[in-house]
């Protein structure tokens, strides 16, 4: 391996970290988009604070326990120790001239904490503050790591031959799975399921929603390119091909989908159904021919519709699609890993569908026991009245938009 | 001294606003609001869930005036914000006590 | 070439692919900034479709429209299959170890459909969605690979001599121009041109336009810089001196002559003013100085104001000034590779106002049937009253804030 | 140096030259959010015309002020010559095959901007528009420049052995000691402080505000990394890390803080908490371990608090913190590298000292001097009418956001 | 003819709505007001200055309606509308000269 | 009872606040109205075309009160409303039938 490739590996794992920050913004302004004008500066609190308490954590425990070391090859649990250590030796040999180990730590670091952001849009306008970032941090410093280790780690899951290219299962399914836990201890918002039916609460900024989607599929050229794990061109740029043809994909058939359904085109789903094309090639978006991509995106953005109307039906409250944007459509693109592609065949399948409800029930689970445990000791959902007066005014004192000409009056006197 | 309120569609005001000017009012003072009548919101649809806007956006016109002009100005809003579907609005004429012009302080019709 | 310049190159091309997406998000927030309220999911909903449209349709037929091969060098028309095939040999002699062919097709496609973009400013808050997004499919599908195919996959303009960096003809003039065609056969909005004079329409957000234009420049830099099609240290970097100081240049001269002609610090003018400078430097980016660069952007700023008022005069109604911006700045940069830089002379002058003028009339006359059909058939103009209400609730059945405190309790029941 | 890793280590430049571009945007949306409703467009109109003007002034004069060349190493001024030339020779050898000619002066003309956008946002909401782009035009053409040669330029301060990175010192310290001074000259917005206290007047888009951030967070990956000025793997991972981990410290801190002290989760005191980690980190950031480095970025999050109601209780008045997170933090983090990381020790801190405190003197008396001549000839402040209606109305004949029904109707008819 | 005017809690907005529904009321106009009273806005805090909002946010709801219903909507808009809390809102009863149903021209409670 | 509507100019509102205070009047009701009077809009520009902003942004002040309180209310709103220039606003004083205080159903001056 020489220094220049070295070099350029390097580069464009340091790019894809900053492209996978950005995808913190893109969830910031997505959930932000899709909440009420009342609980706004919430979600922007949420959001702000998991991408730092992720980062914080994963330095402290998290990368450790998800990359322990060869030791633990094939295991279901391990830990190097707490905080980061230079490993000896020449930089370029730690990961075969492809990344430093700042780089692996920083770029790993920044994936971490998506998991947990994944629940935030979930749980949105009824959740307290402080068990919510309680949560995250657990989340985030345990369940996350562990189940990574499972499979990226070198885990159980890897030897047993199931393949998880940069996380339909491990990133979007184990957040979609405890997204649905954390829903189901929580309840719905007041309001929404009531004796006349589904009472549709909707987001106060499409502006910011499509914002936010966009950055998403900006930062997905990292989480996607940057799981190549080296600059290869010919990895990376087919992983760019398939990632984007997914996205596309998942647009047109949410669109023709829910016109169908709903004789409306609605821009939420559409918004939906490129996350989901791109949660589910993200199992495989190196295994896949254009075509491949297109047929996995175009199914996921099929199945968005359908599932949003369906956890509606079962009273899952889930104000931005989470579920069925990471927990579904990741569930669907890991499976198709054993379906299209290089990989495709019966026994893939089996693997597949093993690996991804594994991790789904331990990530479950655990958010549940999490959960369940905060909501007996601190409490987690806040009160009728605070909810009806919003979370901005009742846990953060603030609103996020000051914007009357009587307000803006009111800065000229006491 | 009246003052008429009226109620009208956001698509109206324009010629509502003519029609006023033709008959010599310029001043008058609007605000939007929310109205709920005969006539239902919008269809709308959010992610899948079809449901009835249960208002639609309304301007309100508040217009201070003489007694002798009263029909002149609801004859003048009616001709002009008249389309003849339900959801056309109200007029409303009240009895005012006093007017008063912060300016001058002037009170009554010449206040207006 | 080795592979490690291979690997760098490969990798600048592929973060140019990112930087020429972003511009797409650009465009989403600059033309929801620059529409009414009631008509902003409307071109969300457009924007976010075509560049999933363009990506779809770019894969199965526009790359191989462009790019035929050598086979149809120096014709008006090639073609070579449907879809994508990554060809035999080492992938680094697919183009001299400059990019991957996923990179080409990526990088290519991305560029693809902001010519359609530029046409959904133009004709905004009047058109309906359907025929729109066809008009779209047809335009990317079709017409920006053909004239395309002239000058970068090898045709006529290219072995005339034409000189056309990044696409100041191939992509701005031709959105332009066809933008103008779709305007003209669209009409004004209702209400703009009264037998009074102009009534100005404001745009709902100067935020949201504000930050599409800094979105666009953030793009361009791969736009431009991406077109050197290799890392090459000089090139690109020169490429990247020209582009930023001719948009610099075009917000100072719009600044001043917009404050000439109507005494105002006029936002929208100053962010036009970058855009003009941008497109303007395009068709010559790696052919100027600095002073060069400065005085091309300077001109384009100057002349965006008189261009603005000109089509206002002319009843060309186009909400977020895509005529002038791409069509006339796209003009302007063309010739100014003819007056300015190494290529500058009266013969290349000629040659770039025949280049910009065959691909502008091709481009206008195409969109102007393809209107004019879409006209006759499914029609292409909403009604006075979904105008008036707004393209948001009658065409999508949405509204894009719901933010009235009224609003906000409608939540809570029934 | 072989041509890979020029090619390499310049493409990082060049990129990190877009991320810091991409800072100017942040700024932008920060101040916006921050304002009030009234006075956003002429905030956007400043951020965006700073940009431009930095960009031009640096090409004509700043450049060559403040890398004037060896001839005048250690000294307290130098200058080259005007405008741009490159130099012969090898583009290789230019910079040791670390980046060419171009991108030297793009990388460091994106830079030299940033210090007029900090002073931008404490003068909002009351500075009249032209006198502040003449101070912008002033400070950016002249003062930065010659602080910025002191030490990166190669003069006295730089042989004196003090130390700053990518500027704690030479853009946020010295751009946060010129805010002060314009504030100072200024005076406060009127309504702040009354006879009854403090009188809040809180900004109108908390989304805007926290796009920001991110943005600003985003592009310090290129600020910061590309500071190393090489894509030198352990450097710039290393960097990565330490600006992370501060930013994250500062935001955890600063929420426990300002909780601390206010009883509320203060949504603006954790974002300018994040800013100021990563300014504090800034002048050590390849200096730092990562536990160096969250505790610089956590003292920052704690001082902030503190810093903003200080500031307040004196009546300074800094609608968007600038003095507390560039002033404040930067002099922290300037003084940090003599207390933690390779270069501590007493006698590195009294350099440091020294260093921040003759930077923060020259830039204080100088943006004090350039506004009192404004103030005395132009005027630099609206009058008390024009600041009550907002400076968007005065000063730009436009409103940022034109929303209500009765606007939108507005567009109908004359 | 009589207008009543009820300003209200926003988060009794739809009891009341269902109150009114139940005599016969469907149809009133709806506006957002800012209500300054006994009950003090919320405590705010913004960059470490703690501040009261010097308001609530209220709706205010209009109904015109004949003078036989005033009592029963009095009633039922107390009834709905009412926490116990200071801060519960008013009642306010109008006489009304004249009102117009813009579609047809209708007077009195023909219009309503 | 009667009810005091005031159309005054945002940048009075402070003074006109501590006016009322002075004569003991806390309790009233805003809200953003739109001014179409003698006193234009500001002059706007954009993108190229210079119109007039055709209304002025205004706020309304609703106050109830007693008979006997209207005139020193009058009173306070003129002098701290008052600039001297054209847009100052309108005072309109109204006869109310009856108030009621939605919290305890209390009527009449026992409700404001
Ligand atoms: N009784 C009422 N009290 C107050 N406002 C009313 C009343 N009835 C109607 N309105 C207002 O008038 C608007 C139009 O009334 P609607 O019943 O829809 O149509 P029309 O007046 O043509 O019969 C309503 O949206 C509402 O704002
Ligand atoms: N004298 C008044 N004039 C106009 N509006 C009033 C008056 N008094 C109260 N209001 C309105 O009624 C609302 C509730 O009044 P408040 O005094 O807070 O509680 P309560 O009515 O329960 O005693 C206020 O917020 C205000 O909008
Ligand atoms: N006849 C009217 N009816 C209703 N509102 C009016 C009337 N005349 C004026 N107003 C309101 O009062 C405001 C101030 O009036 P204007 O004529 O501009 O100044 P002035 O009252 O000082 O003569 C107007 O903007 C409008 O809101």
């Amino acid at each position: 391996m020489n220094e220049a490739i070295f070099t350029t590996n390097n580069l464009w794992m340091m790019i894809s970290t900053i492209l996978v920050f950005s995808m913190h913004l893109g969830f910031a302004t997505l959930e932000a988009g899709l909440v009420q004008k009342k609980n706004v500066v919430n979600i922007l609190f949420k959001n702000t604070m998991i991408v730092c308490i992720g980062l914080l954590t994963y330095t402290l425990i998290g990368f450790n326990l998800m990359y322990p070391g060869a030791d633990y090859a094939g295991g279901f649990f391990g830990f190097s120790g707490f905080g980061l250590s230079v490993p000896e030796g020449n930089p370029i040999d730690y990961a075969g001239g492809n990344y430093t180990y700042w780089t692996d730590f920083i770029f790993q670091g920044m994936f971490a904490a998506t998991c947990a952001t994944i629940v935030s849009g979930a749980v949105a306008e009824r959740i307290k503050l402080m068990p919510f970032l309680i949560f995250s941090v657990v989340f985030v410093a345990f369940c996350y790591p562990i189940t990574g280790f499972w499979q990226w780690g070198g885990g159980w899951l890897k030897e047993a031959g199931f393949y998880d290219f940069a996380g339909s299962t491990l990133v979007h399914a184990a957040g979609g799975f405890a997204a649905l836990a954390a829903v189901i201890v929580l309840g719905p918002r007041r309001g929404k399921y009531t004796s006349h039916g589904i009472k549709p609460i909707p987001g106060h900024s499409m502006p910011l929603a499509t914002i936010g989607v966009f950055l998403l599929w900006f930062g997905w050229f990292g989480f996607n390119g940057g799981s190549v794990l080296s600059a290869n061109p010919m990895a990376v740029s087919l992983v760019f091909v398939t990632t984007s043809l997914a996205a596309a994909a998942g647009a047109v058939t949410a669109l023709f989908t829910s016109y169908y359904l709903f004789k409306s085109y609605d821009l939420s789903m559409v918004l939906n159904g490129i996350l989901g094309g791109l949660v589910a090639i993200t199992a495989g978006a190196d295994q896949m021919s254009p075509t491949d991509a297109i047929a996995i995106g175009g199914i996921a953005g099929i199945i968005i519709p359908f599932s949003v109307v369906f956890f509606d039906k079962i009273k899952i409250d889930d104000p931005v699609g989470a579920t069925s944007v990471h927990m579904v459509c990741g569930f669907w693109g890991t499976l198709a890993v054993g379906i299209f592609g290089v990989k495709g065949g019966l026994g893939q399948l089996g693997i597949q569908f093993m690996g991804v409800a594994t991790v789904g029930v331990f990530s479950f689970v655990a958010a549940f026991i999490i959960m369940y445990v905060l909501k007996l000791t601190t409490g987690i959902r806040v009160s009728e009245e605070e909810e009806i007066k919003g979370l901005d005014v009742c846990e953060h004192e603030m609103s996020a938009y000051a914007d009357s000409p009587a307000e803006q009056m009111a800065g000229f006197k006491m | 001294m009246k003052k008429i309120e009226a109620i009208i569609r956001l698509s109206r005001f324009d010629k509502i606003r003519d029609a006023l000017a033709l008959i010599g009012i310029n001043f008058f003072t609007l605000q939007d609001v929310k109205g709920f009548g005969l006539q239902k919101g919008e269809k709308m649809v959010y992610r899948g869930s079809v449901y009835d806007a249960d208002y639609i956006a309304r301007l309100q016109i508040d217009i201070l005036t003489t007694d002798d002009m009263v029909d002149a100005v609801v004859d003048a809003i009616i001709s002009s914000g008249k389309t003849g579907e339900v959801g056309d609005g109200k007029i409303i004429v009240y009895d005012v006590q006093e007017v008063v012009r912060i300016r001058t302080g002037e009170k009554g019709s010449e206040a207006v």
